[in-house]
């Protein structure tokens, strides 16, 4: 009977901790965004699971909804920053955007 | 008298000037006339309004009057007290009239003539405002306001050293506005409804306190009101000017321009005095008479600055020019110093004639000195110098300024008809009937005073008006239609207060025999 | 109209005039001499009549008095029990007072009538006729008042006065001098006044005649304290009167104009001294009496030396002036009272007829002064010279004119007392010694102006008569200096009288305050015991029998003359004829026959000579022990203690004390304080070098640090 | 039975995800992102979520991935960039993940949730939509607004540089 709430919740901390590894461990910024996807499909997958195991009726899946919703419209704006990018810089390096170097 | 004009004709009297600043400030600098007839305007208001005061001041009742009172700071009880008695009534009258009096004589200021009048405004409120003021803070304010349009009076439109003149005026005052302030403080902390209002600080018995430490050593409350005394006495001794603490008044006088000097001797000197006598006497009334009777620090200072005055006067005449000598202004400083000696002597003396005769003498004191200034004023601004030994022979070609100067120079040394006399008279029969020790001796040697005075006035008038014409002043003119407006009313004024002094002596008479009744005299 | 009245018209006559000559004078017709003219004329008029009322009713207890409150320093405040100042003002109206207005009055019109002619043409016309009349009213007002305060004010007035008319001609550098040197002189006696009038006023609390005399009468000021009273007071006429030690002044007075001089320096203001002596009289204890007499007498004698050896024949009538005021004082202070009045009115008109005298010769000889460059002038000046003649037998004591009547009673009053107290028969050599010398100086100044040969012929030749103007004055004046005016029934003796001093019943309601001084304490307690009700303090004064009415505690007695005192008048009668014919004699030989000529006497006793000449060097004298130390005190003051002490001392040092610390202070700061600061800035800034190496740029990097701190706070959450 | 699939399903996401971050390959990893999102799809199913779920496949794979996808094609056509990546030092990246994942494992198992056995519900369409329009209408308005900024902004960033 696996199917309870500790299952969900460990496979979403693993997925986060993926999504954190990718942030790190990746030089492609596109990668990094897939990271960044990772970290916010583990979040609404936490709040749909405890909308289904705690009496918080549905609205946990509002705020999957909601995370969706931001996840598109961030993913949009992202990769639109890193076309730019690839425009002034023509690199994909995250090593070269450095211009915050002091 | 209960209409609304009647109840805050105190406020008005203080506060218009004000009101002239602003419309002073916001004429345009090019209409010198403009400028001036507006500030004259509201320099002589607070003088008519004073008349109106003077016109339903009751003479019989020794409680304030025209009170004014508003809680103005109440979570410190410190309130916005307004009142006058006989004591103060003359001072404001004064006041009005000198300043008005000022503002014409400083008709041929040109450099800087809209700071100079809105600085003059400034300084009058001021000045009327201490002597309105009833409650120590306001009265402490109001000192303060009055010190700094001095300073800048002195340091911008002054003589050659102004500069260090109007530092060494203010720093001292300062030093002594200072000592006030401890003293503020001390009252307000040892009444139990702590409190700043006058009239309840001089009700027997509400200065209050225990054991009180300073500096380490531990002080009993008496001896710690002795020490208040003694910083208010500092504080009010410096403005007098008594005698260790005086030098500042003849370098302020010499630097200033003639309206300053007129207003610094005819009106800043009797802050000294009316403080003494509103603050240290009716609420710390055994101390001074300690420092009366068993202590004759009051008259011996009084007598000191008579005679040393006196002398120091006429050691300008002696003494040549490099020495510090032979300037007229400097020489009329050092008299209105021996003049506020009699005044000195007088509040010592603890009867009634005493008072009568140092209050008077603090008025006459006031005219007769701002008449003196106003004459040296003519004379410089034909001649451009102040040497005493500069001159000669003038009363040939300025019959008119001669016939002023005799009435002014024969008033300040006292000869009866005069206004003058009377003050000393008083001042004399009252010291030396008193019964408290030593003051009979002092009395006598207080004559010596007279002597003096005359000796070195008639030197100074031989010196400049009698004897051989001074070629130089070939085309001296006389007084000028101007000039004579502000002097006319001050000789009318001396004149008949020396024939019929009654109007004024009736004005003081209910506050100063209760003030004495109070210090249980 | 009653007698008041017109007494106070007389008074404000002459002051109308004055403030309508100050102000509007020159813009008068004639300068407005005629205004001033005809205030005194009228003045005189009015105190002629009432001497007339003063005649008719012929009695010497006559008394008016009339008061006006002039201030009151507890009138409202009567619920406190405060004794305070009440000053009435007052007028006095009695024989004594009414003489003097008449005598000042008419010196007073002369003089006007006089001046017109002598100044005409100066270039202050209408202000000197303006101070004339400030003069007189200023008199006046001395003369009418009723107690000491306001008399201090008119004292002190009359002064201002003669200040103003000394110095009239203020171009004069000696003028200018000579006026300071009045007033100032004046002045110093004045304050002797002023503190009489403070010791009067501290005991009774009024300063009102009547009050001093009730209070005298209940014995108050006998002892010790009544006589330094009696002798400050004293001071004030010794100041005025030019008496010995302050009589510097009046020689110099002369630089005035001679109306002025006749006036003032003649016949008013320096009798005001002794008018306040004869008025105060009963006041003065006996040994205070007995000083006056001693300095009168001094003075007498020592004036009368001094004008001895004078060139300038304005100070030769200064001297005798002042000579002829010590034998008033003399009179006065012997007991001789209406003696010392008398000589007071007759000394008015002869000397201001030799003063006018010298006035006409020296407008005569354009301002020639110099005795020695006259002679001659009889013949020129015969109406001048008939007048003076006839002042300077008066002045000398010749029987048959006025001086004689009066110095004849002075001499006999001082030799009774001199009977009566032996120890002080110096006085009466004082007396007969002033006298006649009196009449040597005299004859000399007649021989030596208008007999002889003329020293001068320039002048001689175009001196001329005066004009009538000048001349009416004189006449009338030599007319009042003839004997048989004061003789007919002798009416002054009886009109004036000396004021007796009689105990009455009512005890005297004294100032509430002055039992409680202490001071005066003891003063009573010693005059009680030597007070016998019986008799009055003063000695050889007869009682006025036990039918005391309660009447003015001061009346006025005849004196009926003691054995002795007849004897004493009749060797004095013959003694001072004798004298006087002996020194008219004496002047004769030396000055017309030269039989003994002055020079070679000079020459033989040149020491006493010259100290004649110098006056005894008083003034060099004085100048060295007052007037040079003063300066070197002040100057010594002023420099030393005021701007090098105190100034530079005290306040410069503070200063500079202050400047150095703020310098101090400075140093501090930037040593110890800004190193430790500058440490603390280092050690951020290197630390802060450290630190920025950290900001790579790298996103990561800024993640990775944001994280790792997550993880700790997450750790430190857990683990509490 | 239902078990193994949900099983099945938790394997899948977890497997793609770890392909997805390691993969040096940019391409297979936005594939295996592609996988990830269908096995989250499938557990949100099994949570009774269907609607979320359709909403989930609907706008992950149909809309970011694609987006991705374009983003990768077109850095690559356009700017030449390497399709496989140089891979940073995994210990520091490991060093951030594996600390966070351990104290999230320690949170789960360590609070007990306050589990209510719930009732099965087959549609939950209309109640989501009642909840949104009346609980949540402000959120939604917003996240409208929110989508146009992004709309708008990122045509702005692209456009081509000639009309700049």
């Amino acid at each position: 009977m696996i199917n309870n709430l500790y299952f969900f919740l460990t496979i979403s901390a693993l997925l986060f901790s993926l999504g954190i590894t990718a942030i790190f461990y990746r030089k492609n910024i596109i990668a990094i965004l897939i990271g960044v996807e990772l970290v916010l499909n583990a979040a609404s997958l936490n709040f749909v699971a405890f909308s289904r195991f705690t009496q918080s009726h549905l609205h946990g899946q509002v705020f999957a909804l909601f995370i969706i919703i931001i996840a598109a419209a961030e993913a949009a704006v992202a990769l639109a920053i890193v076309l730019r990018l690839f425009q002034t810089k023509e690199t994909i390096d995250v090593e070269e955007a450095n211009a915050l170097r002091n | 008298m209960h209409s609304w004009f009647g109840q805050h004709t105190l406020s008005l009297i203080t506060f218009i000037p004000i009101i002239g600043i602003l419309l002073v400030l916001s004429i345009p600098k090019t209409k010198e006339t403009v400028l001036k007839y507006t500030a004259l305007a509201f320099a002589t208001t607070p003088f008519v309004l004073s008349l109106y005061v003077y016109q339903y001041f009751d003479l019989t009742s020794s409680k304030m009057q025209f009170v004014e009172q508003l809680n103005w700071i109440p979570s410190f009880n410190i309130e916005y007290f307004l009142g006058i008695d006989g004591l103060s009534l003359p001072m404001i009258l004064l006041t009005g009239l000198l300043s008005a009096l000022c503002i014409i004589a400083s008709w041929n200021i040109k450099k800087g003539l809209k700071g100079y009048l809105a600085l003059f405004l400034l300084l009058e409120t001021g000045m009327l405002g201490v002597f309105c003021a009833l409650d120590f803070f306001l009265f402490f304010i109001f000192w303060e306001v009055m010190l700094l349009p001095m300073y800048f009076l002195i340091g911008i439109w002054g003589g050659p050293k102004k500069e260090y003149a109007a530092i060494k005026f203010f720093l001292y005052t300062l030093v002594g506005s200072v000592l006030m302030l401890v003293a503020l403080i001390a009252f307000y902390l040892n009444t139990d409804p702590h409190t700043f209002n006058l009239i309840k600080l001089s009700e027997p018995g509400i200065l209050v306190g225990n054991q009180i430490s300073l500096f380490g050593i531990s002080l009993s409350f008496h001896s710690f009101k002795i020490l208040l005394w003694i910083f208010l006495f500092i504080g009010f001794a410096i403005k007098v000017p008594l005698f260790p603490f005086h030098t500042w008044l003849p370098l302020a006088h010499v630097e200033a321009p003639t309206a300053i000097s007129v207003i610094l001797a005819g009106v800043l000197l009797k802050m000294g005095t009316y403080g003494l006598l509103r603050i240290s006497y009716p609420i710390l009334p055994g101390e001074t008479l300690y420092f009366i009777k068993d202590i004759p620090l009051l008259p011996l200072l009084g007598v000191v600055n008579i005679i040393y005055g006196a002398c120091c006067a006429m050691a300008q005449i002696t003494l040549p020019e490099e020495k510090g000598g032979n300037d007229l202004k400097k020489l009329i400083a050092y008299s209105s110093i021996s003049h506020m000696g009699y005044v000195i002597l007088g509040m010592s003396a603890m009867t009634s004639e005493a008072m009568h005769g140092a209050v008077f003498q603090m008025f006459n004191h006031g005219t007769i000195t701002a008449m003196l200034f106003l004459l040296v004023g003519v004379i410089y601004d034909q001649a451009h110098h102040r040497k005493i030994d500069g001159f000669g022979g003038l009363a040939t070609k300025v019959p008119v300024l001669t016939g002023i100067v005799s009435v002014a120079f024969f008033a300040a040394l006292g000869l009866p008809g005069l206004s003058g006399f009377i003050s000393e008279a008083l001042v004399f029969l009252g010291s030396f009937k008193s019964t408290l020790p030593g003051l009979r001796t002092f009395t006598v040697l207080a004559t010596l005073g007279i002597i003096l005075n005359a000796a070195f006035l008639l030197w100074a008038l031989q010196k400049i008006f009698l004897g051989t014409l001074n070629t130089q002043y070939e085309n001296f003119q006389d007084m000028t239609k101007r000039e004579l407006i502000t002097l006319v009313p001050l000789t009318v004024v001396v004149i008949f207060l020396g024939v019929y002094p009654t109007p004024m002596l009736d004005l003081m008479q209910r506050t100063l025999n209760n003030l004495l009744h109070l210090m249980g005299v | 109209m009653d007698m008041i009245k017109l007494s106070l018209l007389i008074v404000t006559l002459p002051l109308i005039a004055f403030t309508i000559q100050i102000l509007v004078g020159k813009r008068l017709p004639r300068d407005g001499d005629f205004i001033s003219l005809a205030s005194i004329f009228v003045s005189w008029i009015l105190s002629l009549k009432l001497l007339w009322n003063a005649f008719s009713l012929y009695d010497p207890q006559l008394k008016i008095t009339k008061e006006w409150l002039w201030f009151d320093l507890a009138r409202f405040s009567s619920d406190l029990d405060i004794f305070a100042l009440k000053l009435p003002v007052g007028i006095l109206l009695d024989n004594v007072s009414i003489l003097m207005l008449v005598v000042v009055t008419t010196v007073s019109f002369l003089v006007h009538f006089y001046s017109i002619g002598y100044m005409k043409g100066d270039a202050h016309y209408s202000r000197f006729f303006a101070y004339l009349s400030l003069f007189s009213f200023s008199m006046l007002g001395l003369v009418l008042t009723d107690n000491l305060f306001v008399l201090y004010i008119f004292w002190e007035l009359v002064g201002v006065c003669s200040y103003l008319l000394i110095g009239f001609w203020f171009e004069k550098r000696s003028a200018a001098n000579a006026c300071k040197k009045a007033f100032l002189t004046t002045r110093v006696g004045d304050i002797g006044l002023f503190i009489g009038i403070m010791m009067v006023f501290t005991t009774l609390g009024s300063v009102s005649y009547s009050s001093i005399f009730e209070a005298k009468a209940s014995g108050l000021f006998s002892g010790v304290f009544g006589t330094i009273a009696g002798l400050c007071i004293f001071m004030g006429a010794v100041g005025k009167s030019a008496q010995f030690p302050l009589h510097i002044w009046l020689p110099d007075a002369m630089e005035g104009p001679t109306p002025v001089s006749a006036l003032i320096h003649a016949a008013t203001m320096v009798a005001a001294g002794v008018y306040l002596v004869v008025r105060l009289f009963v006041f003065f204890t006996p040994d205070a009496l007995l000083t006056i007499a001693y300095v009168g007498g001094f003075t007498a004698l020592f004036a009368a030396t001094m004008a001895l050896t004078h060139q300038d024949i304005k100070k030769v009538l200064a001297y005798s002036t002042v000579s002829q005021l010590g034998l008033m004082m003399l009179a006065l202070g012997v007991g001789a009272y209406t003696a010392g009045f008398f000589h007071l009115v007759t000394h008015a008109s002869f000397k201001a007829c030799l003063f006018l005298v010298s006035g006409s010769v020296i407008h005569a000889l354009h301002g020639e002064q110099n005795l020695f460059k006259m002679g001659g002038l009889r013949k020129k000046m015969p109406l001048t010279f008939g007048t003076c003649l006839i002042a300077t037998l008066a002045i000398a004591g010749v029987p048959l004119f006025s001086g004689f009547v009066s110095k004849d009673q002075i001499l006999a009053g001082t030799l009774s007392f001199a009977y009566n107290h032996p120890p002080h028969s110096l006085l009466a050599f004082f007396g007969f010694g002033a006298s006649a010398l009196t009449a040597f100086y005299m004859f000399r100044l007649l021989f030596l102006t208008f007999f002889g040969k003329p020293r001068d012929e320039k002048l001689y030749s175009h001196a001329h008569e005066s004009s009538f103007v000048i001349t009416l004055p004189l006449i009338i004046l030599a007319i009042l200096s003839l004997g048989f005016i004061y003789e007919k029934q002798n009416w002054f003796e009886h009109l004036i009288q000396k004021p007796q001093l009689i105990a009455i019943k009512s005890s005297v309601v004294v100032a509430p305050n002055s039992e409680t001084l202490p001071i005066f304490k003891k003063i009573k307690e010693k005059t009680k015991e030597n007070v016998d009700p019986s008799a009055t303090p003063q000695d050889d004064r007869e009682v006025l029998g036990d039918d005391v009415k309660d009447q003015p505690q001061v009346a006025y007695v005849e004196p009926h003359k003691t054995e002795n005192e007849k004897k004493a008048h009749t060797q004095a009668m013959v003694a001072s004829v004798f004298f006087a014919f002996f020194s008219i004699f004496l002047a004769w030989l030396f000055y017309i026959q030269r039989v003994i000529d002055p020079e070679k006497v000079s020459e033989k006793y040149k020491s006493v000579y010259n100290t004649l000449v110098n006056l005894y060097w008083i003034d060099e004298a004085y100048q060295f022990l007052f007037i040079g130390p003063l300066i070197k005190i002040n100057n010594f003051l002023y420099k030393k203690i005021d701007s090098e002490i105190i100034d530079q001392g005290f306040i410069d040092r503070s200063a500079l004390i202050t400047v150095k610390t703020a310098h101090a202070q400075g140093d501090f700061d930037n040593t110890v304080i800004d190193r430790g600061v500058d440490g603390t800035a280092h050690t951020v800034f290197s630390g802060g070098l450290k630190l920025v190496r950290i900001q790579t740029g790298q996103v990561q990097d800024y993640l990775k640090i944001g994280l790792g701190l997550v993880i700790i706070l997450l750790i430190a959450f857990i683990l509490m | 039975m239902t078990d193994i699939i949900l099983l099945i399903f938790g394997l899948i996401t977890v497997v793609s995800a770890a392909l997805a971050v390691f993969h040096p390959h940019i391409v297979y990893a936005a594939f295996s992102l592609m996988l990830t999102f269908f096995g989250v799809a499938g557990l949100y199913v099994f949570l009774q979520a269907d609607f979320v779920a359709g909403v989930q496949v609907l706008i992950y794979v149909g809309g970011i991935l694609i987006l991705f996808l374009f983003a990768i094609m077109l850095s690559h056509k356009l700017f030449g960039s390497p399709l496989r990546d140089l891979q940073k030092k995994l210990i520091p990246a490991l060093g951030l993940s594996l600390p966070i994942f351990f104290i999230i494992a320690y949170v789960i198992f360590s609070t007990n949730w306050n589990l209510v056995s719930q009732t099965g519900q087959n549609e939950t369409v209309s109640s989501l939509g009642h909840l949104i329009l009346d609980q949540y209408i402000l959120p939604f308005e917003l996240a409208s607004i929110l989508l146009l900024g992004a709309l708008i902004g990122a045509v702005y960033l692209v456009r081509s540089s000639d009309d700049k």
